[in-house]
């Protein structure tokens, strides 16, 4: 989150200073950057912990390690030292592996925008997952059934997925503004909803595979899909996902909608007193960020070919929380989140391939990262040389109240 | 059963064909689903070992990672590539098209169209699933069987509706009428955890189940099936389970004691065979059916119910199974795999 | 200083009768739709229900006698009707306001009874089995909600009830399996929750760290070293570390004897009664002592709190870390509580759900237990409706405790307050 | 007790709020500390209450030096501390709130409510209060939350009592009540330092009066000092205590509110069938004890509060059910009452909310994009305008003092063409220099032709601006008077009197600041 969903001066005595520049004369980008290295650092040696714990070579070294306890030591190196290289590899060791890390990278960053911009609106978005699987069954529903020409049919279907996860999100938007009906618990229990609906769409005529029993779709059709580059799985929707970076900061930060949901995520008295309609932003707001999850569940169907399964949002809409956090809550923050953990995730298959590291590390990995990029203060006691940040220190946070 | 052994453990065949990759890649449940993957993981072990391979394992943590594991397979240089389940198929025909000298196997799914490089693998456990029902039948004190499954998908539904023919089966026969609860194969509707996780969850279903009288319990639901075991258990011998996919006595040791048996799916034997004919240059992209008869499906031992299970009980079964390979019984379930 | 110059105390005077404010007209028309709604469904289930008998079962496990077998659609009219009249004069204002609880009460049993009428006319419905069945969902429901009341009365938000979850059902399993002992399990379950507890008090009080995303992601953290742990040593030596006791039912005397609910309630596990006395003692400490009155100040006004010498930081801390014993012992129900032995993510979002239900419950003990018990009875019944068959497709009927969840909270919870400074860290200069 | 405090210094960031102040305060005094918003009046007293923890310099008492490092070191060296922003629980009972720190227990910790509610009672008898133990003091009028927040600092027999602004929320005679509380303390030795940006109050009662200007003391003043004096002393210029202002000359009515009745969301009537009329030119004062319906009214007017029944007209066109939107488009301005809660968003730049509710419009808003040049030119034009002392408009408007943040407010509802301007309590907690400038303002709109609707609780402010005063007391009003009416004479109708009795009691019963 950015220092911008500060809560009244009152409840939060952070200094919300204007400076630009460093204790350290470094701009505070560049301290940013420092500490979130010095976060990953940290968090590979944790990994690197787990992964000594767990190696087989190390447990049986370790079994004479009175003997000959250097054989611990360097089979623990071995193990960490050959895990990390294939999942640096792995993640940017060549142009296969950046083009699969930007491909996963892609739903993260839709997935995560969903989430900043709810947040930034006041809101918490905990249901992109199923905004996410709402998305992924109008777009591919549009991909596979329908026949339209080439261009046509791939702009009509990343539509379809915009407004399905625009509904989903919208619903849990308007209960709020009426009802009062908190969005935690209602995104919460819309997700289970989405999944239970694909199941069954997947037992109908309608969604089924023609010819086949299992709950599994059609491909989308040729012309609804995105356009590869190459023959890597990278596809065009990695730059829509950028291009909707760029509309999120458009919205937020130059037009008179995003000035709203800022001010109503801020202070709602305030803005209700201004002439704002709460209400209203809050279903515009949930309108967005349920078709930016949408947007991320077309790019599964329609960019990675994938069909509808019960599997098609993997955890992306649960992971995109954790990006928008990593990426504080603003568009570039969780453009480069997610493509850190759209490398994490490109270099943990390929770390698990080769030294049978299991996947949950990867996973391990990421939350121990945000959590010390969470933290700069913690980092910054373990790393006593690094150079102080001025303004914002920690990440902000906001209570349930808005 | 299954772990993260060193790739070069090739113990047993030596390294007779240490260049020889044997490749598998998992669907997000993961090897340690104690259901499909892990079995499918199984025979693939046995034959690396037996032909002295070298195996190469990747696992699936989401539909997402479903091509670039198989990529990275390829990458390998795989020579025999196996992929488990239905959710593989587009990974899995792509590759096969892609790379003819690469030979593919596929659990529990088949191409559209025959692909020469791709053997389908799939299962017609409604066979020994009518077995299971019958046995149940015969086992029920209260003259009431229950099965409830995790999602309602055919792999799942393939075990209730041969279950439920095997039950009527034996009302016929012995002019009974042991009732079935949780699935209706008429209108294929039943009853569904919803999830394979949640193992609380499949335990009070099945417990749902008991209170309507169940006293032998089919639960098809992996993990969440567990559940279904631990309320078995827990019924101190009121209630007992057969379990699905593998041997219960050796996957779930900790149930052995409330498991008449298991309906066996022999991925293991089939991703086995596959490997081994490539490895022996004896490939064909037929697609294998198991079943019955040729031991690609089966009851498992009876472990400790050996000498409950009534001697004629044990004939009646051997009989129904000469009978459904001999075609004298049919089996009506819809989604049984067909021979293309 | 005379009569005339002093402020009374209050200086409004209530409304008179005949003038309704409008948030109280708007509250009354949407709880007063939704109720009509619910009462003419429930009418209309009467109206389509068949003839005979339908018949519930009132002692647990037994399905042969103690049956109570009624009309069916005679008893599913009279509820109907009495559903409608109770809405009726809801909307119709023909109650003093403060009846209108139980109304809806009247209108919610009303309501269930015509359905059950419906669903199991001619059929047997296990009456008993379905409070059983409720209390089993909603044990752990209601230990991970208490958790989430206390940390959140304090000021700090608990999303990480998931992963508190995870944890204590792991480390249970694994220490039932090793030692032997359930006491040492749920001891060690009730450590582990503490220790995720520590994670969430120290990022989130001392690092100031947003608290739902981190919660979030001690989720994530909870669920990679479990499922790692798992993979590479659970899944290794199974029978060794994986094979927990589960904890026996125990019958406490005379209480257990109690006719239908008496066996229901009172012939449960250790962990269940510790549940009951959670929600006692939580309800209680929260309100009636030092330390309650100490941790609702600073979860409310902690600045406040500071000027008169309370250490806001020390009791939050305080208040996290209990939370994380109450969230431990949930997750040790998900082993050895209940299921035994320990399998990846097993807890399957229930952690969410108790956050849920912690919301729903206005952030009061009492509160939460009644949201958990909600959600833990509309699952037992989706899953037993599903036995016994209905009309009603098994699809939406798994997705029923979900939506039910929605319409109870958009039609009836309505706008909740959480404790002001929730969320919020406090911090000095 | 011998309090002295030497060399002082406290900064936020940059900024100087403390710098070097030296202080004593002696047994049994009433000490006064003036000075502008943000000079640093409430950063010492924190200090001192170990709120903050000073940056140098030291604290003595009696001679010997302490470290007071939090709250219950100040507690324990017998300071109390009243805040200047209320530290109240508002969900917690009076009793609760005070015996909350130091809470009674029977055993293993269960509180012993009833001893609280017996200490409260007895507390107020002996200080005369009336207050209820058991009320919850989210339900109770902020008079008697003030003297809630006075019960629990004596209640800790404090030798040092510190009053920051305590006035502010209070009526003329729940002053005079306070002020004789305060007499009795110094006669029991106690000693006070009190804070207060009115003159009259420190003229009555302070034995020493120090002034505290941008963080350093710059003088100490007799009580006898002229109020003129001590301005200028604060303010470091001379300040013109009367606004200067001719006779309104009201035009046709703007405002028309009919039968006006607002039911708050606990079921009690806050605004009680009320009828007012206010004319283009003039300015009509709504005086009143907080809690008698004023803030209702204001936000009925603007469409925040819905209505139980009644009629709001502006120029004629009916606005009741219209929503905030279109009553802010038809012309009216606001100004509410608590401005951080209501006014402004915090963290937004000066810039920002100085168009606040004018985004749509033009020239900010240009179709769905934003006009970030205008806005910025225009947040240049009101800066200079309206004297808003910041460093910059790009800074957060939480990090400006009181003063500036109440003038951002008031340029963004000046700086668009207004029928009418509602203004609740438009100069509390703001200092006599910048009060002038905002009273000065509000006085050209009326002469612009503007209908103008102030809501105070500040007798002094009425006097000023006001060309007619409309009382208000448990929703309704009990007078319409002219502005020239005697203070004593009003303050009896705000506890409730009507006009003629009002008359007769306050001939006979004037008031301590009444006849100052
Ligand atoms: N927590 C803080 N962080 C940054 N600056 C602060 C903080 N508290 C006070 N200041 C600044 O210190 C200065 C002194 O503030 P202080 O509250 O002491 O003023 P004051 O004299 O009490 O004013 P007022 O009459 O408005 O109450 C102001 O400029 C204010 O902006
Ligand atoms: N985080 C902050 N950064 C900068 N200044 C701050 C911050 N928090 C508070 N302040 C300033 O400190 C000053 C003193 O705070 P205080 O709460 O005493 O308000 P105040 O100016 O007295 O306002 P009021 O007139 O409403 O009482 C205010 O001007 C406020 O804007
Ligand atoms: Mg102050
Ligand atoms: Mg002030």
């Amino acid at each position: 989150m950015s220092n911008d969903t500060a809560t009244e001066p009152e409840q939060t005595p952070v200094p919300a200073e204007p400076a630009k520049e460093s204790g350290s004369g470094l701009p505070n980008w560049a301290v940013q950057g420092l500490v979130s290295l010095s976060a990953i650092v940290l968090a590979l040696v944790v990994g690197a912990i787990l992964i000594i714990i767990g190696d087989d070579d190390v447990k049986a070294a370790a079994g004479y390690f009175g003997a000959a306890p250097m054989d611990t030591v360097s089979a623990a190196l071995t193990a960490v030292g050959e895990a990390y290289k294939a999942l640096f590899l792995g993640a940017v060791g060549g142009v296969d592996q950046i083009a699969e890390s930007l491909t996963q990278a892609t739903p993260l960053i839709c997935g995560g925008l969903a989430v900043s911009l709810a947040f930034r609106a006041g809101l918490f978005n905990i249901g992109a997952q199923g905004q996410l699987i709402i998305g992924a069954i109008f777009a591919s529903y549009v991909g596979f059934a329908w026949d339209l020409p080439p261009g046509l049919h791939l702009l009509v279907a990343v539509i379809a997925g915009l407004i399905g996860g625009a509904l989903w999100g919208g619903v849990v938007g308007v209960l709020k503004a009426r009802t009062g009906a908190h969005e935690v618990i209602v995104t919460i229990m819309l997700n289970y909803v989405a999944i239970y609906l694909l199941v069954w769409l997947l037992t109908t005529t309608t969604f089924k595979r023609p010819g086949r029993d299992d709950p599994i779709s059609p491909i989308v059709k040729p012309n609804a899909q995105f356009p590869q580059f190459g023959d890597t799985r990278l596809h065009a929707g990695f730059l829509l996902a950028l291009l909707a970076a760029v509309f999120v900061w458009w919205l937020l930060n130059r037009s008179t909608v995003g000035f709203e949901l800022r001010a109503v995520g801020a202070n709602a008295d305030a803005s209700r007193t201004a002439g704002m309609s709460v209400g209203r932003a809050y279903v515009i707001a949930m309108v967005i960020a349920g078709a930016l999850a949408g947007l991320a569940g077309s790019q599964q169907v329609l960019g990675t070919d994938l069909p509808l399964t019960d599997g098609v949002a993997a955890t992306i809409g649960f992971d995109a929380i954790t990006v928008a956090l990593l990426g504080r809550g603003t568009p570039l923050g969780t453009v480069l989140a997610g493509l850190l953990f759209g490398a994490l995730n490109a270099g943990g298959l390929q770390m698990q391939l080769q030294t049978q590291t299991p996947l949950t590390l990867t996973t391990v990995l990421q939350a121990v990262i945000v959590l010390f990029v969470a933290a700069p203060a913690l980092v910054r006691s373990i790393f006593p040389f690094l150079p102080k940040e001025r303004g914002a220190g920690a990440v902000l946070a906001k209570g349930w109240n808005g | 059963a299954c772990g993260s052994k060193p790739t070069e453990d090739t113990a047993g065949g030596g390294d007779a064909n240490k260049d020889f990759k044997a490749c598998m890649v998992s669907d997000s449940g993961g090897f340690d689903d104690k259901s499909f993957n892990q079995t499918s993981y199984a025979g693939l072990q046995s034959a690396v070992k037996e032909k002295g391979l070298t195996e190469v394992k990747a696992e699936s943590k989401s539909d997402n990672d479903y091509p670039t594991n198989m990529n990275a397979m390829v990458q390998a240089k795989c020579n025999v590539i196996v992929a488990v389940g239905f959710k593989l198929e587009d990974a899995t025909d792509k590759a096969a098209q892609a790379n003819p000298d690469i030979k593919f196997a596929i659990v529990d799914s088949a191409p559209a169209k025959p692909i020469a490089n791709l053997k389908p693998l799939a299962f017609n456990t409604a066979q020994s699933s009518f077995q299971a029902g019958y046995l149940a039948a015969a086992m029920s004190k209260t003259g009431k069987v229950g099965t409830y499954g995790g999602i309602k998908i055919p792999t799942v539904t393939i075990f209730m509706d041969g279950f439920a023919e095997g039950v009527r089966y034996y009302n016929k026969q012995k002019s009974k009428n042991v009732q079935v609860l949780g699935w209706d194969d008429a209108k294929q509707a039943g009853l569904f955890t919803g999830d394979f996780e949640d193992k609380a969850k499949g335990q009070n279903t099945a417990q749902n189940l008991i209170t309507q009288g169940a006293d032998v319990i089919f639960p098809v639901a992996g993990p969440s099936g567990l559940g279904g075991l631990q309320a078995a258990k827990a019924s101190n011998g009121k209630v007992n389970a057969i379990w699905v996919d593998t041997d219960g006595c050796v996957s779930a040791a900790e149930y052995c004691s409330v498991l008449i048996s298991s309906v066996e799916k022999g991925m293991d034997v089939a991703v086995h065979d596959a490997v081994v004919s490539v490895v022996d240059n004896k490939f064909d992209n037929s697609q294998f059916i198991g079943t019955m008869e040729n031991g690609g499906t089966g009851l498992a031992p009876f472990h400790e119910f050996d000498s409950k299970v009534p001697a004629d009980v044990k004939s009646e079964l051997e009989q129904i199974k000469a009978d459904i390979i001999s075609g004298k019984i049919t089996i009506e379930s819809k989604v049984q795999p067909k021979a293309s | 200083m005379s009569e005339t110059t002093t402020t009374p105390d209050t200086v409004r005077v209530p409304a008179p009768a005949a003038i309704e404010a409008p948030a109280d007209r708007t509250r009354r028309l949407r709880v007063g739709s939704l109720m009509l709604v619910f009462a003419l469904i429930g009418l209309l289930l009467a109206i389509f229900t068949n003839g005979g008998k339908a018949t519930f079962q009132l002692v647990s496990g037994d399905l042969q006698n103690n049956l109570l077998g009624v009309p069916a659609q005679a008893t599913a009219l009279i509820l109907g009707i009495l559903g409608v009249i109770a809405a009726g004069a809801y909307v119709m204002r023909r109650v003093p306001q403060s009846y209108s609880g139980y109304l809806a009460t009247l209108l919610g049993i009303c309501f269930i009874g015509s359905f059950l009428c419906w669903a199991a006319a001619g059929k047997t419905f296990p009456l008993a089995n379905q409070f059983q069945g409720t209390l089993n969902f909603a044990t752990p429901l209601i230990l991970g909600a208490l958790a989430g009341v206390l940390c959140e009365r304090a000021g700090v938000i608990n999303i990480a009830i998931e992963g508190q979850f995870l944890v204590g059902a792991f480390t249970a399993a694994v220490v039932s399996s090793t030692t032997g002992s359930s006491a040492a399990a749920l001891i060690a379950a009730a450590l582990t929750g503490v220790l995720m507890a520590v994670l969430l008090a120290v990022f989130s009080i001392k690092y100031l760290v947003n608290q739902v995303v981190l919660g979030v992601v001690l989720v994530v953290f909870a669920s990679g070293i479990t499922g790692y742990l798992f993979d590479q040593f659970l899944q290794e030596d199974a029978a060794a570390m994986n094979t927990p006791d589960v904890l026996s039912a125990v019958k406490i005397p005379l209480l257990g004897d109690i006719p239908f609910f008496g066996p229901i309630l009172f012939n449960q596990t250790i962990l269940v009664y510790l549940t009951y006395i959670a929600v006692a003692v939580v309800t209680f400490v929260l309100f009636e002592t030092r330390w309650g009155l100490r941790v609702r100040a600073v979860g409310e006004h902690p600045k406040a709190a500071d000027t008169v010498g309370i250490r806001v930081k020390r009791v939050r801390y305080s208040a996290v870390l209990w939370a994380g014993v109450l969230a431990g012992l949930g997750g040790a129900f998900f082993t050895v509580g209940y299921a035994g032995s320990f399998s990846k993510d097993m807890t399957a979002g229930n952690g969410f759900i108790a956050l849920a239900a912690l919301i729903m419950g206005r952030w009061n003990p009492i509160g939460a237990m009644v949201a958990a018990l909600f959600f833990g009875f509309a699952t037992q019944l989706q899953s037993q409706l599903q036995i016994i068959q209905t009309p009603i497709p098994g699809e939406l009927l798994l997705m029923a405790p979900y939506l039910a969840t929605i319409i109870a909270v958009a039609g009836l919870v309505g706008r909740v307050r959480a404790p002001k400074a929730d969320g919020e860290p406090y911090v000095t200069e | 007790m011998h309090l002295e405090l030497s060399g002082l210094t406290k900064s936020f960031g940059s900024l100087v709020a403390n710098d070097h102040i030296d202080l004593v305060i002696e047994p049994g005094q009433i000490h006064c500390l003036l000075g502008e918003n943000g000079a640093g009046k409430s950063t010492l007293m924190n200090m001192l209450y170990g709120l903050l923890q000073p940056d140098s310099g030291e604290i003595v008492i009696d001679g010997a030096k302490v470290r007071i490092s939090s709250p219950s070191d100040a507690i324990a060296q017998g300071i109390g501390m009243v805040h200047q922003h209320f530290m109240l629980v508002p969900v917690f009972t009076v009793a609760e709130n005070i015996m909350l720190g130091r809470e009674y227990t029977r055993a293993v910790g269960v509180l012993d409510r009833k001893k609280a509610d017996a200490l409260v009672t007895e507390l107020s008898e002996r200080y005369g209060f009336q207050v209820d133990p058991e009320a919850l003091v989210e339900d109770i009028p902020v008079g008697v939350q003030q003297r809630v927040e006075i019960i629990k600092a004596l209640a800790n027999d404090a030798r040092v009592l510190i009053l920051d602004e305590p006035t502010a929320v209070l009526t003329p005679a729940e002053i005079d009540e306070l002020i004789a509380v305060m007499r009795q303390l110094k006669e029991n030795g106690t000693s006070i330092v009190f804070i207060t940006h009115k003159l009259k109050e420190v003229k009555a009662i302070a034995d020493t009066i120090t002034v505290i200007r941008r963080g350093k003391v710059v003088g100490s003043a007799e009580p006898s000092a002229t109020e003129e004096e001590l301005a200028e002393l604060m303010v470091g210029r001379a300040v013109d205590l009367v606004v200067d202002k001719d006779p309104a000359t009201p035009g046709d009515t703007v405002l028309r509110v009919e039968g006006l009745t607002v039911i708050d969301e606990r079921g009690f009537t806050a605004v009680d069938g009320v009828d007012l009329e206010v004319r283009a030119g003039e300015i009509l004062a709504v005086a009143g004890v907080q809690g008698n319906g004023q803030t209702e009214l204001a936000e009925a007017l603007l469409g925040l509060t819905p209505i139980a029944a009644g009629r709001i007209s502006l120029d004629g066109n009916d606005l009741t059910g219209r929503t905030t939107r279109d009553r802010l488009d038809a012309g009216i301005g606001y100004v509410p009452e608590d401005r951080a809660h209501d006014g402004f968003v915090g963290s937004f730049t000066v810039a920002e909310n100085l168009v606040l509710d004018m985004v749509r419009r033009a020239p900010f808003g240009k179709g769905l994009s934003l006009r970030t040049d205008e806005i910025e030119k225009n947040a240049q034009e009101r800066v200079e305008e309206f004297d808003i002392r910041t460093q910059s408009t790009d800074l957060a408007v939480s990090s400006l003092s009181g003063g500036n943040q109440q003038k951002v407010v008031l340029a963004r509802e000046l700086s668009r063409p207004l029928k009418l301007l509602v203004a609740s309590q438009p100069t509390r907690g703001v200092d006599v220099g910048s009060i002038e400038f905002l009273h000065t303002r509000m006085v050209k709109e009326r002469d612009n032709g503007t209908a103008v609707l102030i809501v105070s609780t500040e007798l002094d402010e009425i006097a000023a601006l006001a060309d007619r005063v409309a009382v208000m007391y448990r929703g309704k009003v009990v007078g319409v008077v002219p502005a020239d009416t005697p203070r004593d004479e009003l303050g009896l109708m705000m506890a409730g009197a009507s006009k003629s009795e009002a008359e007769v009691v306050a001939t006979e019963n004037p008031t301590t600041l009444g006849t100052i």
